[in-house]
C-alpha cells in the first residue's frame, strides 16, 4: 500500500471501528467489540511504521488535499493529508501507545459498565488524534484539536452518574474552551493576512510579515498570531493559567489518563508549536511568552505533585511538569527537542499511568497511597515497570527522560546565553524541576510499593466507589492480569532505550527535517558538537542535574524512612503547604470567582435587562402607556349630552378662531 | 328710513327674544320667545324680499315645529329647578363664549367690506319670488326635491316609531313570516258537498281523500 | 342706509346667543334644542341675506332644504326625548349616561 | 418543470386546507399531511438538485400578473439565497410532522393543517420576488404560528401568542410604508428587484433602513427587540419551536439580504457600526443570560438569539465599501445550520417533555442510564449547538469570525466569546439533564426514544453531520447568491 491509500488506512480505520463499535456495541457483546476496535488501531499502527519508514528512510513525503471543505470566492479550504518527519513520529506514538492502551483496557475495565462505550471513545479519539497530526492545514487541525477535546469531555464523564466526573469533564471542555478562543482567534489572523489556512503557503507568505502592525496598535501581527496561536496550546496542553482542568480530568478511567491526559492529546499544543515553528521563530516576544508559561508549570505545578495523596494526581501533576519542560523546549526555539522529550514522555508517563492503574486495580479502585504501601512484592511486574518509568521521569541517565530533559536544559541555558528575555527564568526552572521531579516520583514508589502495608488497616470499615463484589477484606492484593501488564513491558522498553536512539536523530540528526526548524541558535550549537549517547552520560557527571535528581530521590527516601518527617515539616511551612494544597487558589479562581461572576452578571442582564428594562419598560411599558392615556381620556367619553356639547361649542369656538386667524394673517 | 328704522326695531325684538329663549326659567316662555324670534326674523326676511320662505317660515315652523315644542313641552313634566343648577355660575363663561364668537364673526365680516353694498334684490313686476323659487325648484333641483320629501317622510315614520309602545294592546302589527308563509288551503278550503241529487251514490273512500 | 353687513351682524348676534344657549343650557335637552334652532336660523339668515344682495336664488333654495331637514330633526328629536321621559321620567341630560359603559 | 416553485409553495397549502377537512379522522388527518409534507419536501429537494449553481440571478423564475391596476404580480424565483431555505423549510416541517404523530392527540387536523400552511407561507415568502406578494406571505405565517402557540401551547400560551404577534405584526407594519414609498419612488413596480438600482438619498435610506429594520431584527431577533422569543418558545408545542427557531426566525435574516443590503446600501454603510454593536451584544449579553435559564426552552431560545446575532453580525461586516465575503457567507451557512441545530435541540427538549411533562432542569438528571440512544444524539447535537467543528453549528460561526478577524479583531473576540458560553451553556444543561444519578421517579419511569423519534433524530443528526463535514454541497449553491448581494451592496445610490 502506498500514498493516499495508505494514509486513508490510517485515518478511516479506528474511525470505521469507532462506529462501529459505538452503534451495535452493546448488541455485539464485549469480546467482538474489543477485537474489533484494536483491530482497527492495530492496522493504523502497523501502516504507521509503515509510513514513518517511507518517511524516514525513503524519503517519500505527502502534501495534498482530499476533498473541498468549502469554497468562499477564490479561496478553498481543502480536508487534507500532510505527511512529513513530524507527522511521521506522531503518529507512531499516536497509535502505538493508544495500541497499547487498547489492549490494557481489556483489562482494566473488564468489569464496568460500558465496556463497549468505552472502546468505541478511545478508538474515535485514536481517530480524531491522528487528524490531528496529519493535518496540512489550520482548519483541519482545529477539528482534530476540537474532536479530541470532545473526546476527552466524553471519557472523563464516563462514569457519568458520578458528580464530580461530570463536573470535571465539564470544567475540561470550557477551560479548553477558553484556549480555543484564542487559538480560533489566531487561525483567523494567520488567515486574514496570510490569505490561505494551508502550512505551506502560510509559512511561504509569514515571513514577509515582520514589520506589519495589527491595525490601531503597535503589535507585531506575527507576535499576536503566536500568542493567540499558543493560547490554544495553553488549554490543550494544560499551561499556567489555564492548566486546571488536567488534575481533575483523572476523574476519568486510568487508561484514557494514559492515552490523552498524558501521552497523546496533551502534547497537541506542543505539536501544534512544533509545527508552526517557522512561525514562532519569527517572534522572540512569543518565545519568551511560551518559556514563562511553561517555566511556571514546569516548576510551580510540579511542586503541587510533592503533596498530592492521590496517586493518579501525582502523576497528573508531574504530567503538568514535563508539558512545562517542552513548553520551555519550544520557548527556547528548541521545537525538535521538545518533540523529542515528547516522544520520550509519551512512553514514559504513559507507562506511569498505566501502572497506577494496575496498582489502583489491585487495590480495588483505592487511589490514596496513604493507604497502600508494600506493594512491590506482590506486583513484582508492576512495581518494575513503574520503577523504570519513574527513573525515565526522573532523569537519571541512561533512561530516556534523561537524554530528552538534558537536552532541554541545555537549550535552555543556550537560549539564556542568547540573551532570550525569560531564559534565566527557563534555565532556573528547569534545574529545579528535575529535584522537583525526582522527589515527587520516588515519592509515589515508596509510599505505594515499600513500606508498611497500610491497606490491611483500613480495609475494613471504606468504601469504595461501587465494586463491592471484590470487597472479600484481607486477601492479599494480585498482579494484575497479563492484558495489563503486557502493555506495561511494552512500554517499559521504549521507556529505556528510546532515549539512546533517538538522541542522535533528534538533536543535529535529520528525523525532523523538512517540517521542524529550530531557531538559528539553537542550530549552531547543535552543529558545533557532537553528541553521543555515551558522551552525554559521561558528561552529564560534571554537570548539576543527575545531582538534583539523586538529591531528590535521596530527599524522598529519608522523609520515607524516618516516621513523622514529612508532618513535622508540614507544620514547619504551614502557610506554604496551605498555599500548596490549594493549589495558588487557581481552582478558586475559576470556580469561586469568574464562574459566579459571569453567572451573576447573566442573572443580572436576564432580570434587569430582559424583564425589567426591555419586558417591564419597553414592550409592557409601552402597553401601559396605552393603558394610561385611554384611561385618561376615557374619562372624556362620559356619556353625557351636555359635556359633549360643552367640547362641541368649545371645538366650534376653537375652529372659528383658527379660520378667523387664517383669515388675517 | 323707515327700513332703517323697521330694521332696527326688528333687530332689538329678535336679539331679545333671543336671549330670551336661552335665559328663561321657564321652557314654555322659551318656545313662545322662539316663536316670537322666528315671526321677527320673518318680518325681517321680508324686508329682503324673499317672501315665500318667510311665509313658509311662519307657516311651518311657527305652525308646526314650534306648536310641536310647546306640546312636547307641556306634555313633559320638567323639573326646572335641577335644570338650571350651575346656570348663574356658567353665565360668565357663557358671555365669554358668546363675546369671543360674536367678535369673532364680526371680525371677518367686517375685514373684507362686502363688494355688493347694493340694495336688495327688487321686486320684479311680473314674476314672484314664489314663482321664481318655484321655477328653480321643480326643474333644476327637482331631484333634491324629492330627497327632501324622501328626508320628512323618514322622519316622520321614525318619529311614530320611536314613540310607538311595543307593549300597546291595541297597536296593530304586521307578522310578515305569516303573510308569506300562508298557503291556498288556508284561505279557501274546499268542502265537497255532495250535490242535491243522490246521496247514496258517493263512495265513503272518495271523500277522504277529498278531505 | 341698511346694508348686508346689517343683516350679517345681526344673523352673528343670533348665532353667538344661540351658543351662549347651548353652553348655558346643557342639562335642559329641550333648551338645548330650540338653541340649536336658533342657530339654524342664523345660517338661514346668512344664505338669505347673501342670496338676496347677491341676486342668486339658489341661497333660498338651501333654505328651504336646511328648513325641511331642520322639521325632519326636531321631529326626531322629539320623539326620542319622549321615549327618554318615558323611560326616565325625566330629560336632564345627566341622566342620560348608558353610553359611559 | 416551469411551475415546479409554484408547486413547491402551494402543495402544503393545498393539503393543509385538505387536512382540514378530515376533521375527526385523525389517523387520515396524519396520513394527507405526512404525504403533503413528503411531497414538497421531494418538490423542494428537486429544486435544490436541479438548481444551477453555475448562473447567478434568478431561477425557476414565474410571473404572472395579479393586480394590474397596482401592478402587482404574483412573481415567484429563487437564487442562491433562498432556494436552501425552501428546502430547510419543507425538511423541518417534514419532521415536525413526524415528531407530532404520536404525541399530538388534540385537535389533530387543524395541528397538521396548520403546519402545512405555515410551511407553504414561509416558502412563498423566501420564493416570492414580488414586494407585495412577500408581504402577503410574511403576514400570514403569523396566523398558523399564532394559533399553534395559542392552542397547542402550555400554561401561559395566550400571552406568549399575543406577544409574538403583536410584536412581529408591529415590525412588518413599517415595511409595508417602506414598501409603499419604494413603489412610488421605482416608478410604481413592487418588484423587488427593480428596488436594486433605485436611486435614493441619503434621508430615505436612514428611513427605510429603520423601517425594514424594525420588521426583520423582530423576526431575527436582534437584541433589544427579542423578548418575544423566549416567551414564545416555552409556550408553544415542540413542532411549533421547532418551525419557529428553524424557520421563522431566519425570515428575519433572509430580509437582511433580500431587503436591506440591496436596497438601501448607503444606510446599511452608515449604520453598520450599530447593527455590528447590536449583534455583539446579542451574541454576548445573550449567551450570558442563557446561562442562568432554568427552563429548558428558554435556555434553547436565548442560545438561538445568540447565534443568529452571528447572522446579522455576518451581514454588516463592511470593509470600506464593500462586504466581507466570508461573514456574509459565514451568516447564509449559520441560518440553514442553525435551522437544523436548533430544531434539533428543541426536538430534544420535547422527547424529554413528552416523558416527564416539565421544561425544568432541575426536574431531571441521569437520563442518561434510562435513555441511552437519545443521550447519544442530545450530546451531538449539544456538541452543534456549542459549535463543534465537524457539525454543522461550527461552518458559519468558523466563516462569520474569520470574516471578523479581517475586519476588527476586537468583533472576533467578542463574537467568539461564544466558543465558551455557547458550551457553558448548552453543556451545562445537558449535564444536570443527562448526567448524573437519577434523582426522582419521572425520569426512572423515562423510556427511551421511539420510533417516530429515531427517525426525526436521526434525519436531523445525518443533516447537523453532513453539513458539518460537507458544507461545500450547500455552499457551492449559495455562492454566486451571496456574491451577488455583496456586489449590490457595494453600489452607492446616492
Amino acid at each position: 500500500m502506498v500514498g493516499t491509500s495508505l494514509y486513508l488506512t490510517i485515518i478511516l480505520a479506528p474511525l470505521i471501528a469507532s462506529v462501529i463499535v459505538g452503534i451495535f456495541g452493546v448488541k455485539l457483546g464485549k469480546k467482538p467489540s474489543h477485537t474489533l476496535t484494536i483491530l482497527g488501531v492495530l492496522i493504523s499502527t502497523v501502516c504507521s511504521y509503515i509510513v514513518l519508514y517511507q518517511v524516514q528512510l525513503e524519503h517519500i513525503t505527502y502534501n495534498g488535499p482530499l476533498y473541498t471543505w468549502l469554497t468562499v470566492g477564490s479561496q478553498t479550504f481543502s480536508v487534507g493529508i500532510l505527511i512529513d518527519t513530524l507527522t511521521s513520529i506522531m503518529l507512531v506514538v499516536v497509535t502505538s501507545v493508544s495500541l497499547m492502551v487498547h489492549i490494557y483496557t481489556i483489562g482494566y475495565m473488564a468489569e464496568e459498565d460500558g465496556y463497549e462505550r468505552f472502546f468505541s471513545y478511545i478508538s474515535l479519539f485514536t481517530f480524531m488524534m491522528i487528524i490531528l497530526v496529519m493535518s496540512n492545514n489550520f482548519m483541519q487541525l482545529f477539528f482534530g484539536w476540537e474532536g479530541v477535546g470532545l473526546v476527552s469531555y466524553l471519557l472523563i464523564g464516563f462514569y457519568y452518574k458520578r458528580e464530580s466526573a461530570i463536573f470535571a469533564n465539564l470544567k475540561a471542555f470550557l477551560i479548553n474552551r477558553i484556549g480555543d478562543l484564542g487559538f480560533l482567534l489566531g487561525i483567523g489572523l494567520v488567515f486574514a493576512y496570510c490569505g490561505s489556512l494551508n502550512y505551506v503557503d502560510v509559512f511561504a507568505k509569514v515571513s514577509s510579515l515582520t514589520q506589519v502592525m495589527l491595525p490601531c496598535t503597535d503589535w507585531n501581527i506575527i507576535t499576536v498570531m503566536c500568542i493567540l496561536l499558543f493560547i490554544g496550546a495553553m488549554g490543550k496542553s494544560a499551561q499556567f493559567p489555564l492548566h486546571v482542568w488536567l488534575p481533575d480530568s483523572m476523574e476519568g478511567p486510568t487508561p484514557i489518563s494514559a492515552l490523552i491526559h498524558a501521552a497523546t492529546m496533551v502534547t497537541a499544543g506542543i505539536f501544534m508549536v512544533a509545527r508552526l515553528s517557522p512561525m514562532f521563530n519569527l517572534s522572540e516576544t512569543a518565545l519568551s511568552v511560551i518559556i514563562y508559561a511553561g517555566g511556571i508549570n514546569c516548576f510551580f505545578l510540579g511542586i503541587l505533585g510533592i503533596i498530592q495523596t492521590d496517586i493518579k494526581r501525582v502523576v497528573a501533576y508531574s504530567t503538568l511538569s514535563q508539558l512545562g519542560y517542552m513548553a520551555v523546549a519550544l520557548g527556547c526555539g528548541s521545537y525538535s527537542v521538545a518533540i523529542f522529550h515528547l516522544m520520550t514522555h509519551a512512553f514514559f508517563k504513559g507507562l506511569l499511568f498505566l501502572a497506577a492503574g494496575s496498582v489502583i486495580l489491585a487495590m480495588h479502585h483505592e487511589q490514596d497511597m496513604r493507604k497502600m504501601g508494600g506493594l512491590a512484592k506482590y506486583m513484582p511486574i508492576t512495581y518494575i515497570t513503574m520503577l523504570l518509568g519513574s527513573l525515565a521521569l526522573a532523569g537519571i541517565p541512561p533512561f530516556a527522560g534523561f537524554f530528552s530533559k538534558d537536552m532541554i536544559i541545555t537549550s535552555a541555558v543556550v537560549a539564556y546565553q542568547h540573551g532570550l528575555p525569560g531564559g534565566a527564568f527557563a534555565v532556573f526552572t528547569v534545574y529545579a524541576s528535575v529535584f522537583v521531579t525526582a522527589l515527587y516520583s520516588f515519592r509515589l514508589i515508596f509510599m505505594t510499593f515499600h513500606g508498611k502495608e497500610r491497606f490491611r488497616d483500613i480495609h475494613d470499615d471504606h468504601s469504595h466507589h461501587g465494586h463491592d463484589e471484590h470487597h472479600g477484606g484481607h486477601t492479599n492484593p494480585k498482579e494484575s492480569p497479563f492484558v495489563v501488564t503486557l502493555p506495561l513491558i511494552l512500554m517499559a522498553i521504549p521507556s529505556v532505550i528510546i532515549g539512546w536512539l533517538g538522541l542522535k536523530l533528534f538533536v543535529g540528526g535529520a528525523i525532523l527535517d523538512g517540517s521542524v526548524f529550530n531557531i538559528s541558535w539553537i542550530t549552531q550549537r547543535f552543529a558545533e558538537e557532537t553528541i553521543t549517547p555515551i558522551n552525554m552520560i559521561i558528561d552529564s557527571f560534571k554537570e548539576p542535574p543527575v545531582y538534583l535528581a539523586l538529591a531528590g530521590i535521596i530527599v524522598a527516601f529519608v522523609f520515607h524512612k524516618v516516621d513523622g518527617l514529612s508532618q513535622k515539616f508540614v507544620n514547619i511551612i504551614k502557610p506554604v503547604y496551605n498555599l500548596l494544597d490549594k493549589k495558588y487558589y487557581m481552582d478558586d479562581l475559576y470556580i469561586k470567582l469568574f464562574a459566579p461572576f459571569g453567572r451573576g452578571i447573566g442573572k443580572f442582564l436576564w432580570t434587569i435587562g430582559d424583564m425589567v428594562i426591555i419586558d417591564g419598560l419597553i414592550v409592557n411599558g409601552s402597553a401601559k402607556v396605552v393603558e394610561w392615556y385611554s384611561r385618561v381620556f376615557r374619562k372624556l367619553q362620559s356619556g353625557y349630552v351636555n359635556s359633549y356639547a360643552t367640547f362641541m361649542v368649545l371645538g366650534v369656538i376653537i375652529l372659528l378662531t383658527f379660520c378667523t386667524s387664517l383669515i388675517f394673517s | 328710513m323707515l327700513t332703517t328704522v323697521l330694521f332696527y326695531v326688528f333687530a332689538i325684538i329678535l336679539v331679545f327674544s333671543a336671549l330670551k329663549v336661552v335665559t328663561s326659567k321657564n321652557p314654555i316662555s322659551s318656545v313662545l320667545f322662539l316663536v316670537l324670534a322666528f315671526v321677527t326674523s320673518a318680518c325681517l326676511w321680508l324686508m329682503l324680499n324673499v317672501e315665500f320662505l318667510a311665509l313658509v317660515l311662519i307657516v311651518v315652523y311657527v305652525g308646526a315645529v314650534m306648536v310641536l315644542f310647546l306640546f312636547v313641552v307641556m306634555m313633559l313634566d320638567i323639573d326646572v329647578e335641577t335644570m338650571r343648577k350651575g346656570f348663574w355660575k356658567h353665565l360668565p363663561l357663557a358671555i365669554l363664549l358668546g363675546i369671543i364668537v360674536l367678535v369673532e364673526m364680526v371680525l371677518v365680516i367686517l375685514n373684507k367690506p362686502m363688494v355688493i353694498t347694493g340694495s336688495p334684490e327688487v321686486v320684479s313686476n311680473n314674476i314672484s319670488n314664489a314663482n321664481q323659487l318655484g321655477w328653480v325648484l321643480y326643474t333644476q333641483y327637482s331631484y333634491p326635491v324629492e330627497l327632501a320629501s324622501m328626508i320628512l317622510l323618514l322622519g316622520l315614520v321614525a318619529a311614530v316609531a320611536i314613540t310607538l309602545r311595543k307593549t300597546d294592546k291595541n297597536a296593530k302589527y304586521q307578522d310578515i313570516r305569516k303573510q308569506v308563509s300562508v298557503k291556498a288551503s288556508d284561505r279557501f278550503e274546499m268542502i265537497n258537498m255532495p250535490a242535491e241529487v243522490e246521496v247514496d251514490n258517493l263512495e265513503p273512500q272518495n271523500k277522504e281523500e277529498v278531505k | 342706509m341698511i346694508g348686508m353687513t346689517h343683516f350679517l351682524i345681526l344673523s352673528a348676534i343670533l348665532f353667538a346667543i344661540a351658543v351662549m344657549g347651548i353652553f348655558l343650557n346643557r342639562k335642559n335637552i329641550i333648551v338645548v334644542l330650540m338653541s340649536i334652532e336658533l342657530m339654524l336660523l342664523a345660517v338661514n339668515f346668512n344664505f338669505i341675506t347673501f342670496s338676496s344682495f347677491l341676486h342668486n336664488i339658489a341661497g333660498q333654495i338651501f333654505v328651504f332644504f336646511t328648513l325641511t331637514v331642520a322639521a325632519a330633526e326636531s321631529a326626531i328629536g322629539l320623539a326620542i326625548l319622549i321615549i327618554l321621559f318615558r323611560n326616565l321620567r325625566s330629560i336632564n341630560v345627566q341622566d342620560m349616561d348608558k353610553l359611559q359603559g | 418543470m416551469h411551475y415546479l416553485l409554484s408547486l413547491t409553495v402551494w402543495t402544503p397549502i393545498i393539503a393543509g386546507v385538505v387536512v382540514l377537512f378530515a376533521g375527526k379522522n385523525d389517523s387520515l388527518a396524519r396520513l394527507i399531511s405526512l404525504i403533503g409534507a413528503l411531497i414538497a419536501t421531494v418538490l423542494s429537494l428537486i429544486v435544490f438538485i436541479i438548481f444551477d449553481a453555475s448562473i447567478s440571478g434568478l431561477q425557476f423564475v414565474e410571473n404572472i400578473p395579479w393586480i394590474t391596476s397596482l401592478h402587482i404580480n404574483y412573481a415567484v424565483g429563487v437564487d442562491g439565497i433562498s432556494m436552501p431555505f425552501v428546502f430547510l423549510n419543507n425538511f423541518i416541517t417534514l419532521l415536525v410532522i413526524i415528531a407530532g404523530f404520536k404525541v399530538i392527540k388534540f385537535k389533530v387536523a387543524l395541528y397538521n393543517s396548520m403546519f402545512l400552511l405555515m410551511t407553504g407561507f414561509i416558502s412563498g415568502a423566501f420564493c416570492a420576488t414580488d414586494a407585495i406578494l412577500f408581504y402577503v406571505f410574511f403576514e400570514a405565517m403569523l396566523i398558523p404560528m399564532y394559533l399553534i402557540i395559542g392552542v397547542w401551547g402550555s400554561s401561559n400560551r395566550v400571552y406568549a401568542a399575543i406577544k409574538f404577534f403583536l410584536y412581529t405584526l408591529l415590525g412588518s407594519l413599517l415595511m409595508l410604508i417602506a414598501l409603499i414609498y419604494l413603489y412610488n419612488v421605482s416608478g410604481k413596480t413592487f418588484n423587488i428587484f427593480a428596488y436594486y438600482h433605485t436611486q435614493l438619498a441619503m434621508v430615505p435610506q436612514i428611513l427605510i433602513f429603520i423601517a425594514f429594520f424594525f420588521s426583520f431584527a423582530v423576526k431575527v431577533p436582534m437584541w433589544p427587540v427579542h423578548t418575544w422569543l423566549p416567551d414564545a418558545h416555552p409556550e408553544a408545542p415542540t413542532g411549533g419551536s421547532m418551525v419557529l427557531a428553524a424557520i421563522t426566525l431566519k425570515i428575519g435574516g433572509y430580509g437582511f439580504f433580500r431587503f436591506i443590503l440591496p436596497i438601501v446600501p448607503d444606510a446599511s454603510r452608515t449604520l453598520s457600526g450599530l447593527m455590528i454593536t447590536l449583534s455583539l451584544i446579542a451574541i454576548v449579553y445573550i449567551g450570558l443570560v442563557a446561562i442562568v435559564q432554568k427552563d429548558m426552552k428558554k435556555l434553547v431560545a436565548y442560545s438561538s438569539i445568540s447565534h443568529m446575532g452571528f447572522v446579522t453580525l455576518g451581514c454588516f461586516m463592511f470593509v470600506g465599501n464593500s462586504l466581507n465575503t466570508w461573514a456574509m457567507q459565514g451568516a447564509v451557512v449559520q441560518m440553514i445550520s442553525h435551522g437544523f441545530v436548533s430544531a434539533a435541540m428543541f426536538m430534544c427538549i420535547g422527547v424529554m417533555y413528552d416523558r416527564v411533562h416539565s421544561r425544568n432542569v432541575a426536574d431531571y438528571g441521569g437520563v442518561a442510564s434510562k435513555m441511552p440512544i437519545f443521550a447519544t444524539f442530545y450530546m451531538l447535537f449539544a456538541m452543534a449547538n456549542s459549535g463543534l467543528p465537524g457539525t454543522s453549528g461550527f461552518v458559519g460561526e468558523f466563516m462569520v469570525i474569520l470574516g471578523a478577524v479581517q475586519v476588527n479583531l476586537m468583533y472576533a473576540f467578542l463574537a467568539g466569546l461564544t466558543l465558551i458560553l455557547g458550551a457553558g451553556y448548552t453543556l451545562w444543561m445537558y449535564k444536570r439533564t443527562i448526567f448524573g444519578e437519577i434523582n426522582n421517579k419521572h425520569v426512572d419511569e423515562m423510556s427511551d426514544v421511539n420510533s417516530h423519534e429515531f427517525i426525526v433524530l436521526f434525519l436531523l443528526a445525518v443533516s447537523v453531520l453532513v453539513m458539518g463535514i460537507y458544507p461545500e454541497l450547500f455552499i457551492a449553491k449559495m455562492q454566486l447568491g451571496v456574491k451577488d448581494v455583496i456586489a449590490l451592496a457595494m453600489q452607492s445610490k446616492l
